[in-house]
């Protein structure tokens, strides 16, 4: 479904993204790991369109999208939960689901697709007036994930969603992620909490110092000794 | 006495209690944490003690050499002052300067010499400046920084940057050291080596230590005591063991499966 | 720097510097003096100039900064080797340049710099040798309309509606203010605004409570139109006097003709002056700018003549000749006046008292200096 | 008293037209918080696009008030994508100090075409005076400050009501969350600077008539008011935006009209000062003080 | 004072050989009269500049006050030296005048300093707007006529030296502690606070040296222009002044520098071009900050770039 190849980013004279290459079938989970500073949260933001690679392509269903514009790519299918949450403080839960389709125009669809993410997520549903931003942290990562969703998209990114949520949230979210898919949305997933994304995922890549050094099954992944060691903490 | 001591404390915004009649202790030299779900009022709670917020009610109370004095509605540079020093859950260090001018600002309690000398630069100004530049490399040694001291802050990768502001924090000389989330956005090998440095740091520099933490593997590992917040109160307390026990910890916040924490 | 007669004997022309405010807060003064100016240079440069030699404008703009008029003045002193300097327009910006001349030994001479005090004599009394002026000065139109208000319109009390703004007037209400009180009238009140003010119905308002027989209105046309026409729309229809800054065809413009009844201001000359002189200037500068002339435009114009007939008169391009030809004027007959050099260098010359009727002027009253 | 409601009477419509300015440039502000020193200007150049329109073409009021906010629109348009989006991303006074260039660039270019003098509007409303007692009202008074009570009405719409007026809020929040949400940020931008300056091409036009007198530079003062009561009534705040003209308006008459009126600028500041002591973030500002 | 360091050697001669060469320009003729009040407008932009960059650049408050400090401090001069009528009258006027500005400057900050960005340049405005219309009313300060004859004291000499004494001292503040707590409250206020600095206490000092140096720069100009009215100090100049410190550079004192010298040469370019010298001058201000939204220096300083320089060489010897 999502094809990147030869991809290379700079920030001025830093080289955040070297001649990376991955690709994400339709209807998997991919997750992409690797150390702080690595250039997760670069590849994403490259696919979404905010920063404009040096070189290399995007594809999305065999088609090039390298030059389109962040908001084209919305329209396409691509939709992205950013790292931070970064959802709009000042409007309220409701206000924020909203904006998240805001390329749809089919009234009653985005009302029942609201409905759902407050199925999905009943608290938000309770404070559906609240501001956004007087959300609590992990309130307002559900928040961002049903905005994301909001836009119907083909493929969904993901930066990070389980950071400073307590644990009994991380299990949530995960879960999750997982249901979402099994409706139909392709999934790439940044994590840090590289244990849990290599469980529910089904293909990953290992990127480190902006490049991908390791790729492979979710599963086998998990128990190579080299991401262990380097990602997962043990010994 | 212990060097803290939280009384009753309560802080309203609004409708909203975000922390909620809580009374606390930590003993000179422990190593105690503060956890709770999201949106408990552990942040809020930080807030009260360093004096970003003032209290709706209750008190803080600090021993020190002189006596027992009181935090609640001091202002955060007078409460910096008294020895408590913090770093943020959303990383705040000086983006645009160097890392060496970050440590150096936050010895600016410990500079004696006064305007005439910043006008004029005399010998006393000298004499101070090259110790608290030798001072502020020693702290950077500590966390491996001091190859970076001439980088700008921004363009330290995250890790690093969590890293430089609890040396910041150190920097103030505090007796009592808060840290918010300190291992947030960190794998799990990074947070193993931030473990590490904070039981260092605690003995090195003869502190007490009081962290806020959503990761069980560091929190269980290096906590000698543990307060869980639950909508601002207090819902249990203990030593690790006990918290991961406790049927209303496991239920608010832990989850069933605490194996691997 | 001595001035243009360095250059010896190829001279073909003579450099006259024009140091006015283009641009900033009173471009408006400075544009129009200057337009005056350079129409009187250019008729006498198509009749074949000053003796021979062409004047050559040097034209700055110093933004009506009083800093910027005396870099200037130095520029054109020292760097342009002009023979004198006119404007600028403003009394402060005026005297920002009068160290200079001096230094220089450069002549300058303003039409509209009317402030008493600081500008021909200095503080201890001293004539300032190179700088004149060729208007009336504040005292001399306050003290005019003063007596004005008391006589001709037997007037006991007063209001008065000051540009704060402006020394210029600032000067006019002191002089009248104590000249009406003196002859025995009251001021009721003293109001101020400042320049570019649109709004003046609040003071309008304050004053209409209170009883008075005239209103002194010292400032410029820009803002007096529009006071005047907000005045009599509240329905105040007292007398409204004011002094040469009225003198524009854009304070009919902005007044209405309704407006403008019981309005008096004293002034250099009367467009209804049929002396040939006064008329050929009138068409003579509708033809060239498409406009009616104001005061700062005749004054200007005969600023421009001013200079090059002492330049005549002194029969060199020598500043410290054209200095003295400049003192020595008598009788000199300009489109604002005949008049003639006083030995502290202010001109003696005779005021205008002008009424309007429906916008246009109806009577003219000359009084002539003491 | 009859006097003291006259007064009340001139404070409101002279701070209507502070209103009319100011909202557009708290709408300005409110998406890319920028003071944009130039509206001021554009406000100006409306009275001039009006001026000509109707000297030279003898059109009605209606076509010389589109014309006049079509020409703005484009003017303001322009100036953003020229002078202020190669800015996006630097400090905001360094976008600050190029609105100030750009404020300058119009007066001179301005004054360079047109000169300095002022020049009358031509009467396009005619004006009626109604006495109720004492208190005299005119038509034209009230033209200005229905047009500025409908003007704040019909933004608070857009902004609040409109998917743009989401779109508006969302790039003022969060460019890269908003691009994310498939907003496109520029068209966004440029939306904004085509209302506000198309409020401020109705402003100049309404106030040429009003006052009957324009010049190149009258756009300084109005400006500066405007955004003086832009901030005080909460700047980014449309309703404040109102709040704070009319505030600032009846203040200068008030202390015009009661106390010295030679004070009168330095009394209304001293006011707004300790104001804005009190409520450090104008009347209707949010006090969001950051969470850490 | 560790006054004999190799650095401090380097920066005193070259001040002196700054000094040398201007005064020999000016004895040999090459330099007249007029370029002399180009150069005094130079310094006392500098002042200026560098005085508001402390507090603009340096401690991240927002002021667009900036003329009525210059203007109290222009005044005060100009009162005391017409009244006293000898070089110390002018110095001592001098000094008062920057006192008097400081003093008003803490008076003013004290309140206003807890308000944030444009918040807090609406108060400063306010309170410049104040200042200059109490001048103009005021019996003293002769209205709105203003002043005039005030004795020239001021000259080259003066100039250079309270210029080199604003740079130096204000470069020394921003190097030590103090300064250093300033430029913390810029990068992040609460950061700052939550190291022990009082912030109101750093920006108030901040404000009152700002204050301090742009009434000493009124004095000079008091002095060397002879002639004060209040709308000399009006809201415009305030801009002019914000306008040298953004260009060269929020944050660089070498910065402001190079821009007051550069505005001040462009000004003077344009004179000849009296009809578009404005038009030419605003669209160059717009290009510049377009294509140097830094400003000329970033927040750099001389010794960042040449210390860059040597680093770089020593690099490429290794
Ligand atoms: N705006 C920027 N300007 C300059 N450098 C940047 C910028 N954003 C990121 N970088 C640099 O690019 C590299 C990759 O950063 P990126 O944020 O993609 O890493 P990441 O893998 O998402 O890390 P993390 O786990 O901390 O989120 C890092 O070295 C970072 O310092
Ligand atoms: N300044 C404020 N105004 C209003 N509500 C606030 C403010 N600060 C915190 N709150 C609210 O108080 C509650 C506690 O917030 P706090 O930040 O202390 O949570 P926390 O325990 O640190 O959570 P997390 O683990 O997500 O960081 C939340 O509901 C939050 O929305
Ligand atoms: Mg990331
Ligand atoms: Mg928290």
């Amino acid at each position: 479904m999502l094809e990147i190849k030869n991809l290379s980013v700079h920030y001025g004279v830093i080289h955040a993204l070297k001649d990376i290459t991955l690709t994400v079938n339709t209807g998997e989970i991919v997750t992409l790991i690797g150390a702080n500073g690595a250039g997760k949260t670069t590849t994403l933001r490259t696919i979404s369109g905010l920063i404009k690679p040096t070189s290399g392509e995007i594809m999305l269903e065999g088609k090039n999208i390298t030059s389109l514009s962040a908001p084209q790519r919305v329209e396409l299918g691509i939709s992205q939960v950013p790292e931070g949450r970064r959802i709009f403080p000042e409007m309220s839960v409701f206000e924020n689901l909203e904006l998240g389709a805001f390329l749809r125009n089919d009234k009653k669809g985005i009302k029942q697709d609201i409905d759902m993410v407050f199925d999905q997520f009943p608290i938000l549903g309770d404070r559906r007036k609240q501001m956004a931003g007087t959300l609590s942290g992990g309130e307002q990562q559900m928040l961002a994930i049903g905005r994301g969703l909001m836009s119907k998209p083909r493929i969904l990114l993901l930066d990070e969603p389980s950071m400073g949520l307590a644990p009994l949230l991380v299990r949530e979210i995960f879960k999750i992620i997982q249901e979402i898919n099994q409706s139909g949305t392709t999934i790439l997933l940044v994590e840090q909490n590289a244990s849990m994304a290599l469980s529910i995922a089904h293909r990953a890549y290992v990127l480190e110092t902006g490049s991908i050094v390791l790729s492979g099954q979710g599963k086998e992944l998990a128990k190579s000794s080299d991401i262990q060691k380097a990602y997962l903490g043990g010994e | 006495m212990p060097l803290l001591k939280v009384d009753k404390l309560t802080k309203s915004f609004g409708g909203l209690t975000a922390v909620s009649n809580v009374s606390l202790h930590i003993d000179r030299g422990e190593l105690v944490g503060l956890i709770g779900p999201n949106g408990a009022g552990k942040t809020t709670l930080f807030n009260l003690l360093t004096g970003v917020y003032v209290p709706t009610s209750g008190s803080i109370n600090l021993e020190k050499d002189s006596g027992v004095i009181e935090l609640a509605g001091k202002k955060p540079y007078n409460v910096t002052k008294e020895g408590l020093a913090r770093t943020f859950q959303n990383i705040r260090l000086f983006k645009d300067l160097t890392v060496i001018d970050n440590v150096r600002i936050a010895m600016h309690l410990n500079v004696k010499y006064g305007l005439g000398s910043a006008f004029l630069h005399f010998n006393k100004y000298h004499n101070e400046e090259d110790e608290l530049k030798a001072e502020a490399e020693r702290l950077l040694d500590i966390f491996h920084l001091s190859h970076k001291k001439n980088e700008l802050a921004k363009n330290l990768p995250y890790g690093e940057q969590r890293h430089l502001e609890i040396a910041r924090a150190l920097a103030t000389k505090p007796s009592l050291l808060l840290l918010d989330e300190p291992a947030a956005g960190m794998n799990p090998y990074e947070t193993a080596a931030l473990t590490d440095i904070i039981e260092w740091i605690r003995t090195e520099f003869d502190l007490t230590i009081l962290l806020i933490e959503h990761d069980m593997s560091l929190v269980m590992k290096i906590c000698e005591r543990i307060y869980v917040l639950d909508y601002g109160m207090l819902i249990a307390s203990g030593e690790p063991d006990e918290i991961r026990k406790n049927k209303r910890v496991i239920e608010a916040y832990l989850g069933e499966d605490v194996n691997n924490a | 720097g001595s001035g243009g007669t360095d250059d010896g004997a190829d001279a073909t022309e003579v450099k006259i510097g024009i140091n006015y405010e283009l641009t900033g807060a009173v471009a408006t003064y400075g544009e129009s003096s200057v337009d005056g100016i350079l129409m009187a240079f250019d008729e006498i440069n198509e009749a074949g100039g000053i003796n021979g030699l062409m004047i050559n404008p040097v034209t700055v703009d110093n933004k009506s900064d009083a800093a910027e008029a005396t870099s200037l003045a130095t520029r054109l002193m020292t760097q342009e080797d002009v023979v004198a300097c006119l404007g600028p327009a403003t009394s402060g910006n005026y005297m920002a340049t009068i160290p200079v001349a001096m230094g220089n030994g450069i002549p300058i001479i303003s039409a509209s710099a009317t402030a008493d005090e600081g500008v021909t004599v200095d503080a201890a009394g001293n004539v300032n040798d190179y700088v004149f002026r060729l208007c009336f000065n504040d005292s001399f139109q306050g003290v005019t309309m003063a007596n004005f208000a008391s006589q001709n319109l037997g007037a006991k009390t007063a209001v008065i509606v000051q540009d704060n703004s402006s020394d210029y007037a600032k000067g006019l209400a002191k002089n009248f203010k104590s000249t009406f009180t003196e002859a025995g009238g009251t001021i009721i009140a003293e109001e101020g605004y400042v320049a570019k003010d649109k709004d003046f119905n609040a003071i309008l308002t304050s004053i209409k409570g209170k009883s008075f027989d005239v209103i002194f209105l010292p400032g410029y046309y820009q803002e007096a139109g529009l006071i005047i026409k907000q005045a009599r729309d509240l329905g105040i229809t007292a007398p409204i006097l004011g002094a040469d800054g009225f003198d524009s065809p854009v304070l009919l413009e902005l007044a209405g003709p309704e407006a403008l009844n019981d309005v008096y201001f004293s002034n250099h000359y009367s467009s209804l002056d049929q002396d040939p002189l006064v008329q050929d200037f009138i068409t003579g500068f509708k033809e060239k700018y498409g406009t009616e002339p104001n005061a700062f435009h005749a004054l200007g114009y005969d600023l421009g003549k001013f200079i090059a007939d002492a330049i005549v008169r002194a029969g060199s391009t020598d500043p410290s000749a054209i200095k003295d030809a400049l003192a020595g004027t008598t009788n000199f007959v300009g489109v604002t006046g005949t008049f003639s050099m006083g030995a502290d260098h202010n001109p003696i010359k005779s005021i205008v008292v002008i009424g309007l009727e429906n916008g246009v002027q109806s009577t003219s009253v000359k009084v002539e200096p003491k | 008293m009859d006097q003291f409601l006259q007064q009340i009477v001139n404070g409101i419509s002279l701070g209507s037209i502070y209103a009319l300015i100011a909202l557009g440039y708290t709408m300005i502000y409110g998406i890319i918080k920028l003071i944009n020193f130039a509206h001021g200007d554009i406000y100006m150049i409306g009275a001039y696009i009006g001026f000509a329109v109707t000297t030279y073409t003898h059109l009605g009021f209606f076509p010389a008030l589109i014309i006049s906010m079509i020409g703005c629109t484009v003017l303001g348009v322009l100036i953003e994508k020229v002078a202020y989006k190669p800015l996006r991303n630097s400090s905001r006074i360094a976008v600050l100090i190029t609105a100030i260039g750009m404020s300058f660039l119009l007066e001179y270019v301005m004054m360079f075409f047109v000169g300095a003098e002022v020049r009358s509007y031509p009467t396009l409303i005619p004006k009626k005076a109604f006495h109720i007692g004492d208190i005299i009202i005119n038509t034209q008074q009230i033209y200005i400050v229905l047009t500025a009570v409908a003007l704040m009405i019909l933004l608070q719409f857009i902004v609040h009501k409109t998917k743009t007026g989401k779109a508006m809020r969302a790039v003022s929040i969060d460019k890269d969350a908003a691009q994310l949400m498939g907003i496109n940020v520029n068209n966004t931008i440029s939306f904004t600077f085509a209302i506000g300056s198309a409020f401020a091409g109705a402003a100049g036009v309404l106030v040429g008539i009003y006052y009957n007198s324009i010049d190149p530079l009258m756009g300084m003062m109005p400006g500066l008011k405007a955004f003086v009561a832009a901030v005080f009534g909460g700047i980014g705040n449309i309703p404040g935006a109102m709040i704070g003209g009319l505030g600032i308006g009846i203040m200068e008459t008030l202390v015009s009209g009661y106390g010295n009126s030679m004070y009168r600028d330095a009394a209304v500041f001293a006011l707004l000062i300790v104001i804005l002591i009190v409520k450090p973030t104008g009347l209707l500002g949010k006090n969001t003080r950051e969470k850490v | 004072m560790r006054a004999l360091t190799k650095k401090n050697l380097l920066i005193l001669s070259s001040i002196i050989l700054t000094f040398a060469l201007v005064q020999v320009l000016f004895m040999v003729g090459i330099l007249n009269s007029f370029y002399e009040i180009t150069i005094a407008t130079i310094c006392i932009n500098i002042i200026l500049a560098v005085s508001l960059n402390l507090v603009t650049g340096f401690t991240g408050q927002f002021s667009l006050g900036h003329a009525g400090f210059m203007s109290i401090g222009a005044y005060v001069c100009a009162i005391i030296s017409m009244r006293m009528g000898s070089v110390g009258g002018f110095i001592f006027g001098m000094l008062a005048g920057a006192l008097a500005a400081a003093f008003v400057g803490v008076l003013i900050g004290i309140p206003t300093l807890r308000l944030k960005g444009d918040y807090l340049a609406i108060a400063t405005l306010g309170m410049a707007e104040i200042v200059r219309v109490v001048f103009l009313n005021l019996e003293i300060t002769n209205g709105a006529a203003g002043l005039n004859g005030i004795p020239r004291y001021a000259n080259w000499l003066w100039l250079f030296l309270f210029t080199v004494l604003a740079v130096v001292l204000i470069n020394n503040f921003i190097k030590s502690s103090p300064g250093r707590a300033c430029i913390a409250i810029r990068e992040d206020e609460i950061a700052a606070e939550s190291m022990g600095i009082n912030t109101t206490k750093y920006k108030v000092i901040a404000f009152a040296i700002g204050a301090f140096f742009a009434g000493l720069a009124g004095g000079l100009y008091s002095s060397y222009f002879y002639f004060l009215k209040p709308d000399l100090f009006g809201f415009m100049k305030s801009v002019d002044i914000l306008v040298i410190v953004v260009l060269g550079g929020l944050g660089s004192l070498t910065g402001s520098v190079i821009a007051a010298i550069l505005l001040a040469l462009i000004t003077t370019f344009l004179q000849s071009f009296t009809a578009v010298r404005m038009i030419v001058y605003a669209a160059l201000l717009v290009l510049i900050m377009i294509f140097r939204p830094q400003g000329l220096m970033g927040s750099k300083e001389i010794n960042d770039i040449l210390k860059f320089r040597f680093r770089n060489k020593d690099e490429k010897i290794e």
